[in-house]
């Protein structure tokens, strides 16, 4: 089996409304020194399967048709192998 | 009795709460902008529903450090009343004014409609002029109502009788059809040990007018009202 | 950097940015001389179709658009319309059809930002959102997929507001399958007095730019042709913006406390083409100049160039014209709620916009011609071959199924007729606690506190009828919705409309438009409910497929006494059922057709406007007399439906007699669509008073039979022709949605 | 400056029901290898800092205080320098 760490995130130039209000709140509370803050989304899936080629081309897959928007989000992910 | 109705950025049943207390039940109501320090001046504090700062990250996350949250936990501390409706529960969760936390609806969607809850406990300032067992019918409306705490915490609400709202069906029966969003043991509202806070996910200040309805949400506040009047 | 936006531009330019060239030299003559980059940017697309109108506008001016209760037509941001003790109803509705094919969430959520930002422009408090919904079959996954996420995206903007949506409509249709339609309505409330206007007013006043920072968003594609414009290819710009529904929140907060303050001279948001939109109509519409330095503009993203700053559509902004001495309370208010206030400008008597950029000039083009000079087409209209054809109709040919109560079963569970509360139980509908008549009812009912008034909302359109005969589809949508409101108990003011059409460029989309919007008009004369405004949506096709012509119409009513409103609901057993209107063998165009017999055909039922006109009055009449305990109108699914819906949504069965209509065939008789009927209850002590007032009104009115026990019956004399126990129904009605969408 | 990326993840035995829809959404689109899918946070904090100890230190309090609710999330994060 392999647990694929998924990380999806806002592409470039859209808009983050929650990182904004995260930064503006971090800022309030004394953590002057925060720039800025992008919030995505951390997925892990774990995939029954035993050949790791396998596992890389489902997740991209499922990426692609369903845990990342393509219009607004970008994804990246790694491969673990797990018993 | 003085009402305070605190405004955060992105509350939104503000004016809701302030026309039923203000309003309806005839008492002194105010507004309370987020950055106020003091709120000595009243007997009553309602943290309202909305999104405060859009929910962003997780509800009430961001309002719980706005500045009158500390007044909040003053006033809280001497034995005022302070009612948190909806983003209200979330914010005082957030706070730790109240044990546990909120987790998404459990179907993911926002749910709008009305839902029956039942009194679990009439001895509180918020529910003394009901009685247990009596079923209520409320207008829900959140995104985040699926209570969660750990099984110790949840022995503990138990023990302290500080559960005092549950989802129910029509007839006052726990089950899973009954429950709108996944809540542990469908828990609508809890009290604080002292049993002077109080969170509910159900808005009662919409059911205070016949022609909205329903005038169930009536019992919170005249418990209200007539608690303070026996102080 | 270099100032690609200074060059001087040609006509391979503008044409790449989607001018044509007769355009081009009309945009020659405007200017008297080439324009740079970013003049020739706002020109190309103020001079689109989306802000122009260039191919509709000649079709619009067919509209009636005064009345005594008219305080504001068309041409504003919304129209507003009068409801009496110094109060005014400010309202409209728009589209957001392509983003949301995209991006249902975003696409639905931002268009619900735009329209509320258009109610709040005006100066008025958005009470209420209703919306217009239309996909493809629901049994593929893509159409549920859209349409789950343009509920949630409604839902989450619109919740997070604070605004209840309070009513709506859902259709799906094959012709939506590649074109989905997603358009939000939103109704605000003023007092006269604050009624404020998108205007550019007083030289020397500032203006002042509040909320979000501006990004790369949105920049029209077509208009960013060029590659030599930055580093930033058109493939890694997103064609769909993200909301943000907590800015607007405190945007909407701060701009109604300006207004109650009387700071505000004149305020537009920025919606489509941006500042370039905002500050031009400002301009144009008071007949004033402005000047800015978009240098000034706070940005979000890095080395944005004037041309980007002029054409962004970032959304949660908003442009004010304010004195100068305003300016620190302006900043001030801002501040209080979090928000960035900019003073960027100022009021000009030049009748120019001019943009600065740090002070250099980078734009100087006069803002009459750029916002309400466009180009005006007069496209060819002619009726598409195939109209005849679809309206055939060999009636003798279709066979009456034996088994009418299946067939009622099956429309109650048909997606189109089906209860929508799978949608709006995702809607905070009672939040503001003036919601008096849910979701559910033929229109929506909200009082209106301090007053004993209450204001009914309804959104309506058939579009299978346009598509059959799009005069008499566009007269019947603004019919049903005026007839929708009436069954409330409120008198009809108004309507705002949304035109979602193919291309005019087709000949026979034209015609569709040209012929819908007279339907339309004749019944808006007709009916005493001018046009305030509204919104056009054209090119809804893929692959020469256009979308069913759907001329969505949004109609505002006011009630005297918002206790004496009337619900679709039966209430009381031994109620007598009766039926307003008459009924005619109308099968053409129906749901049951489509649905039984999958034929989409027919010429849609007749309206006779003068008739209709007279029932409506009637129901206002019966409602401010307390007459009713029920009414409801029969719309898609006829009669039958009508009865079961309210027999359902009262918990009582009702038994009927049809036997005083016209003999016709069974189908027609339960399922037809006959237009202008209402079915009512009423308790037995009124009967006499109803009859009186119906034939004094000149209304056709018969009794049917009574609300009671727990089985609808519908018979014709001895015959019993239906029979089901209003919980299956129930069942059926209930659960058809949500059944396809958890399958 | 240092961006922290910050994982932040339900507690082991909090049901995680958009865990459970993405999953029985990715089974139904025919991924049938899927065990098991848990859906967190992914968040990127950029601290304007010449001090990696520092970096550390403000990032886990921002962690404690705000990104991460401790009755029920858990997180950790790691640092990367950048210019
Ligand atoms: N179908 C229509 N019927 C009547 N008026 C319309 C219609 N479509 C657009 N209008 C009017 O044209 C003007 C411009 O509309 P629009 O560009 O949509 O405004 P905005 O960009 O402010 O939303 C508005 O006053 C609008 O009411
Ligand atoms: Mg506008």
């Amino acid at each position: 089996m392999y647990k694929a760490k998924i990380y999806v995130t806002l592409k470039e130039g859209v808009l983050d409304p929650q990182g904004q209000a995260v930064r503006a709140g971090l800022i309030s509370q004394g953590f002057a020194a925060v720039e800025e803050v992008r919030i995505g989304k951390f997925m892990e899936v774990v995939v029954a399967t035993h050949s790791a080629t396998e596992a890389q081309h489902l997740v991209r897959e499922m990426c692609e048709r369903l845990l990342a928007n393509p219009v607004i989000e970008d994804y990246t992910f790694v491969l673990v192998e797990v018993v | 009795m003085r009402f305070g109705v605190v405004v955060f950025p992105g509350s939104n049943c503000d004016a809701d709460c302030h026309h039923a207390v203000g309003t309806v039940f005839a008492q002194e109501a105010e507004y309370v902008w987020h950055e106020e320090k003091d709120l000595s001046r009243f007997d009553c504090i309602i943290l309202p529903g909305g999104f405060s700062y859009g929910d962003y990250l997780r509800a009430g996350a961001l309002a719980r450090f706005s500045p009158v949250m500390g007044a909040v936990v003053e006033e809280a501390g001497r034995g005022k009343l302070v009612l948190g409706i909806c983003n209200g529960w979330q914010i005082l969760l957030e706070a730790g004014l109240l044990p546990g936390a909120m987790l998404k609806n459990n179907h993911l969607q926002f749910r709008c409609e009305t839902r029956h809850v039942r009194l679990e406990n009439s001895n509180t300032p918020f529910t003394c002029t009901g009685h247990e067992g009596q079923v209520l019918s409320l207008p829900i409306a959140h995104a985040e109502g699926n209570y969660y705490i750990d099984q110790v915490g949840l022995k503990d609400l138990e023990a302290q009788r500080q559960i005092v709202f549950r989802y129910v069906d029509s007839r006052g029966r726990v089950s899973k059809e009954a429950n709108p969003n996944g809540s542990l043991g469908g828990i609508a509202g809890i009290i604080n040990k002292a049993g002077n806070v109080l969170g509910m996910m159900p808005h009662p200040e919409r059911a205070t007018e016949e022609i909205l309805g329903g005038t169930d949400g009536r019992l919170i506040f005249s418990s209200i009202l007539q608690w303070w009047g026996g102080q | 950097m270099t100032e690609h936006y200074l060059e001087l531009q040609d006509i391979d330019q503008a044409r790449s940015m989607g001018l044509r060239p007769p355009e081009w030299e009309r945009l020659l003559a405007v200017l008297g001389r080439r324009p740079n980059l970013t003049e020739l940017g706002m020109f190309a697309v103020m001079w689109s179709e989306h802000c122009s109108y260039k191919h509709s506008k000649t079709a619009l001016r067919q509209f009636p658009t005064g009345g005594p209760q008219v305080l504001q037509g068309p041409g504003e941001n919304a129209g507003v319309v009068d409801i009496g003790d110094g109060q005014a109803v400010v309202f409209k509705i728009e589209s957001h059809n392509h983003p949301s094919a995209i991006e249902p969430y975003q696409g639905a959520a931002t268009g619900v930002g735009g329209i509320v930002r258009d109610v709040f422009t005006m100066g008025a408090r958005p009470i209420a959102l209703l919306n217009s919904l239309r996909f493809g079959d629901l049994s593929s996954p893509k159409q549920r997929y859209l349409f789950a996420g343009v509920v949630a995206g409604i839902a989450g903007y619109g919740n997070c507001l604070g605004i209840p949506t309070v009513g709506g409509e859902v259709y799906f249709n094959d012709s939506y399958t590649n074109n989905c339609l997603v358009n939000a309505m939103c109704v605000g409330l003023i007092d006269h007095h604050l009624l404020t206007r998108g205007r550019a007013q007083g030289t020397g006043s500032r203006l002042i730019l509040i909320g979000a920072r501006t990004g790369r968003d949105g920049i029209h594609g077509a208009t960013f042709a060029s590659e030599a414009l930055g580093e930033h290819s058109v493939a890694r710009r997103p064609a769909v913006q993200v909301g943000d529904p907590f800015m607007e929140k405190l945007l909407l907060e701060a701009c109604l406390e300006l207004i109650e303050a009387k700071v505000i001279l004149g305020m537009q948001d920025l919606g489509a083409a941006g500042l370039t939109s905002a500050s031009s109509e400002m301009a144009a519409r008071a007949g004033s100049g402005v000047e800015l330095d978009v240098a000034l503009v706070p940005r979000r993203e890095k080395n944005m160039n004037p041309y980007e700053i002029m054409l962004s559509e970032s959304q949660e902004r908003m442009l004010l014209a304010v004195e100068p001495e305003q300016v620190p309370l302006v900043l001030a208010t801002c501040a209080k709620w979090g928000l960035t206030g900019t003073d960027i400008g100022q009021v000009t008597a030049s009748g120019m916009v001019k943009v600065l950029f740090n002070g250099i000039v980078v734009a100087e083009v006069p803002a009459r011609p750029l916002a309400s000079e466009g180009p005006v087409y007069h496209p060819l209209a002619t009726e598409p071959p195939w109209q005849a054809l679809v309206t055939a109709l060999n009636l003798a040919a279709i066979p009456v199924p034996e088994d009418l109560t299946a067939v009622l079963g099956r429309l109650l569970a048909s997606p189109n007729i089906a209860s929508k509360e799978w949608v709006y139980r995702q809607y905070d509908h009672s939040v503001r606690g003036d919601t008096v008549t849910l979701p559910g009812s033929d229109a929506a009912v909200l009082r209106i506190k301090g007053t004993k008034k209450g204001l009914a909302l309804s959104v309506d359109c058939n579009s299978r009828y346009t598509y059959l005969d799009p005069y008499r589809g566009g007269a019947i949508a603004v019919a049903e919705a005026a007839r929708n409101v009436a069954c409330s108990g409120a008198k009809p003011l108004a309507i705002t409309n949304c035109l979602n059409f193919g291309s005019p460029e087709r000949p026979e989309i034209y015609y569709q438009l040209t012929r819908a919007i007279a339907g339309m008009a004749a019944a808006c004369e007709a009916l005493g409910t001018p046009v305030t405004g509204g919104n056009v949506s054209l090119y809804n096709e893929t692959a020469g497929q256009a979308v069913f012509p759907t001329p969505t119409v949004g109609m505002v009513g006011v009630l005297a006494d918002v206790e004496r409103r009337v619900t679709t609901a039966f209430k009381q057993e031994g109620d007598i059922v009766c039926l307003l209107g008459s009924t005619f063998e109308e099968l053409g165009g129906s749901e049951y057709l489509k649905v039984v017999h999958n034929l989409e055909r027919g010429l849609p039922p007749a309206l006779d406007l003068a008739a209709e006109r007279r029932l409506q009055s009637l129901l206002v009449a019966l409602a401010e007399g307390a007459l009713l305990a029920s009414a409801h109108d029969c719309a898609e699914g006829g009669l039958a439906v009508a009865v079961a819906e309210s027999a359902i949504q009262g918990g009582l069965g009702a038994r009927i007699d049809l036997s005083p209509l016209a003999s016709m065939r069974k189908d027609a008789l339960l399922f037809g669509e006959s237009q202008s009927r209402v079915v009512v209850s009423l308790a037995p002590t009124h009967f006499s008073a109803v009859e009186i007032l119906a034939g004094a009104m000149g209304v056709p009115f018969v009794c049917l039979g009574r609300v009671e026990g727990d089985v609808v019956c519908l018979g014709r004399g001895q015959e019993a022709i239906i029979r089901a126990d209003v919980a299956s129904l129930a069942e059926l009605w209930r659960g058809a949605i949500a059944c396809h969408m958890s399958p």
